[in-house]
């Protein structure tokens, strides 16, 4: 580590967008220019995932957050509304003061947190390496990522999984899975 | 003071977007932007996760394939660990920047993590949509989806409803 | 063998140096031209070519394996969709009717003004 | 030397994507929007193929394969939202009906 | 002539192309990043590219919705399945070692996960699939002077 990692760098890089994005999403009133900026937020954010050493993250994030997700809120928007309400100067300071306490709140127990990329930090001490070293003999499959979610913790993934199902049950029951032409409000 | 936080950058930045998110999820009265909020808050959650896992000069939990134990078919487990350094070397000829970071063994980042959020990001736009289907459904019925209209058209029919 | 790589780097460092460089043009272009259909050039032209550029370049140094096949891969999908992604903005744009700027120093036609874009 | 070129090929895309975030935030109409949105897709696409090989990776090319393929999706979606405000007619019956109804926008 | 040719020739091109590398991602989850969720996702992402182009009610027929409600269901019953499985053969409940006698190589693993992630990818296709076909198929009634 006496040499300057370049490739901290495109970190910055990427940071620095990420914040400009979100920032802007809160900012636009157009909801079109909204959902779009939300796509290109969970590009960026996939983007910094695959720099974090989290690339099935990130394959997920790019398939569901630039794709699918996008798709779902174009879709919901169309049928509500297209732009939303300007922010009443009492509910965007009342807004300010709880997010500056809570952001300070959190800010203040940054001190405490781990370093970045610290390798000895309880997260990164315990279990999570377990699995990098014991995968070969008890899974043998390379990657780690898969052998966690599908065999040492099935039992979660099964819950997951029963959620996202119960998830598009609720949905079917809201709105039907198969809508006439004729349910669009006018009843 | 400042090293401590630059060495935290990470937390910042997560704790910026946190607050983004929870402003847009209290600020504004329109529904779909509040899940747009909610969205940011959460992508905020995943990155603290991940920036979490990340260790230094780590490569991706993904370990160096042991092609050969599984084309042999009578080669054991102990064959298998004596190929993964060699597979290591061959893989080390594809790679241009290992003169960047001069790793003798490999580290990995924690794969933990990335479990726990993969699941969380699919669970995630499935709520999601659940969500922007309340929000459909509540357009359906009152005619808007800002808060405070919502509000008012509730006490309207409360009203007339004790008029009654 | 050692001249021939090189040679393979040096000219993967200039395909890399090339792209680069319509990509950043392509770049400014974006945010320097004044309207919608001049940007449309600025993007999608250079956007392509750039792309098609660093993916070459990107194969030069990955050499004959499964990651050239991969950046192929990559090169022909954006190959692809990039101009027609570019095609289906720049017709959804005319059939909205958004009018190109014909000149920059004039007030617009009165026609223009009021079919302009209703967004 | 291939190293270095690399770097200084992931920070040039990084420059281009912030460059293209201005226009996104700026963008007077919305096409101005999808269009940088769509070339900013193909930038991070750049972004990731040259990050991978940089640090060595073969790994990211795939992410930045999906990564093309969705940001295809994703803009052809949107024009399509913003353009007809429906999902329930096709690309190809909407042509027809505009001859039949007359070109009304 | 059709102005939206040149999207229905590309999409044509790209829709076997997207299903066929969600496959890939799905099958090669074990080797590299990828697996259920991811390629659920993508085969969703295809056939919405295809609503998309060629409109809902031929998606409709491509992927019907009674499909659709099946599968979401089956793949959860694919992955408890698994798990009772191996409750039967004797081991714990989603321990795949028992599903295969060749424990050197961890055969059992190997079934046990590719079952599991193939009933991940079916509720993950099936759930992203009933969501769109959900929101997509109501008739918007916003007054066109909103737009």
């Amino acid at each position: 580590m006496t040499e300057f990692d370049w490739t901290q760098l495109l970190d910055y890089a990427l940071m620095g967008m990420l914040l400009a994005v979100g920032i802007a999403i809160v900012r636009l009133r157009n909801l079109f220019a909204a959902v779009m900026l939300a796509g290109v937020y969970s590009l960026i954010s996939a983007a910094w995932f695959v720099t974090l050493d989290a690339v099935d993250v990130a394959f997920t994030e790019a398939a569901v957050g630039a794709g699918i997700s996008t798709v779902l809120m174009l879709a919901a928007m169309l049928l509500t509304a297209r732009e939303a309400e300007p922010v009443k100067a009492i509910r965007h300071w009342a807004a300010l003061i709880v997010v500056s306490v809570a952001g300070a709140a959190l800010f203040y127990a940054v001190g405490d947190m781990p370093v970045y990329g610290d390798p000895n930090s309880p997260a990164n001490a315990y279990v999570g390496m377990d699995y990098i070293t014991s995968t070969p003999n008890d899974i043998a499959i390379p990657n780690v990522v898969t052998a966690v979610l599908a065999s040492y913790r099935g039992f979660d993934t099964f819950g997951e999984v029963v959620v996202i199902f119960a998830a598009g049950l609720g949905v079917m029951l809201l709105l039907g899975l198969n809508p006439g032409k004729k349910t669009g409000g006018e009843e | 003071m400042i090293e401590l936080l630059a060495e935290r950058f990470n937390y910042i930045i997560v704790i910026i977007l946190m607050m983004t998110g929870l402003y847009a999820v209290v600020a504004t009265g329109n529904l779909v932007k509040r899940l747009v909020g909610l969205s940011l808050f959460q992508t905020s959650v995943f990155l603290l996760y991940i920036t979490i896992g990340k260790v230094s000069g780590g490569q991706p939990p993904i370990l160096p394939e042991y092609s050969e134990s599984y084309g042999g078919s009578n080669a054991g487990e102990t064959a298998m660990a004596a190929a993964s350094p060699a597979a290591e070397a061959a893989e080390g000829a594809v790679s241009q920047g290992e003169a960047l970071q001069n790793t003798a063994e490999a580290i990995y980042s924690n794969p933990l993590p990335h479990v726990l959020i993969l699941t969380a990001i699919v669970v995630g736009v499935a709520t999601l949509a659940v969500g922007l289907a309340l929000v459909v459904r509540i357009r359906e019925t009152y005619g808007t989806i800002e808060d405070e209209a919502l509000n008012q058209a509730d006490y309207a029919a409360e009203n007339a409803r004790r008029s009654a | 063998m050692d001249i021939l790589l090189l040679i393979r780097d040096i000219a993967s460092i200039a395909l890399l140096a090339v792209g680069v460089l319509f990509v950043l043009a392509g770049a400014i272009g974006v945010i320097r031209l004044p309207d919608f259909y001049t940007r449309i050039h600025a993007a999608g032209v250079t956007d392509t070519l750039g792309a098609e550029l660093i993916v070459f370049a990107l194969m030069l140094q990955a050499g004959f394996t499964l990651l050239a096949a991969k950046l192929l891969l990559v090169g022909f999908i954006l190959f692809l969709t990039s101009p027609t992604a570019t095609h289906a903005v720049a017709n959804a744009a005319h059939r909205a009717g958004l009018n190109p700027l014909l000149s920059r120093h004039q007030p617009p036609h009165p026609r223009d003004t009021e079919t302009g874009e209703k967004s | 030397m291939m190293e270095w070129a690399n770097l200084g090929a992931v920070l040039a895309m990084a420059l281009a994507m912030a460059i293209m975030l201005g226009r996104l935030f700026a963008g007077p109409s919305l096409y101005d929007r999808v269009l940088a949105a769509n070339s900013f897709g193909t930038k991070t696409v750049l972004l990731l193929l040259i990050f991978s090989l940089l640090v060595g990776r073969a790994d990211g090319v795939d992410i930045a394969l999906l990564y093309a393929l969705i940001n295809f999706i994703a803009t052809i979606a949107i024009l399509k939202f913003f353009r007809f405000r429906s999902l329930e007619i096709s690309l190809a019956q909407m042509s027809l009906r505009r001859a039949i109804d007359g070109d009304d926008d | 002539m059709n102005p939206h040719l040149v999207l229905r020739v590309v999409s044509k091109l790209l829709i076997p192309l997207i299903v066929v590398f969600g496959l890939y991602v799905h099958f090669h989850g074990d080797y590299s990043p990828g697996g259920g969720f991811q390629a659920g996702v993508i085969v969703a992402a295809a056939v919405i590219l295809y609503a998309l182009i060629f409109g809902i009610e031929n998606a409709k027929q491509a992927v019907p919705t009674g499909f659709v409600r099946f599968m979401a269901a089956f793949g959860v019953l694919l992955y408890g399945g698994t798990g009772v499985a191996t409750l039967i053969l004797g081991g714990n409940f989603l321990d795949y070692d028992v599903l295969h006698p060749d424990q050197a190589h961890h055969t059992g693993q190997h079934i046990g996960i590719l079952l599991v992630e193939l009933g991940v990818l079916f509720t993950v296709f099936s759930v992203m699939m009933a969501i769109f076909y959900a929101f997509a198929g109501r008739a918007p009634d916003i007054p066109e002077g909103e737009w």
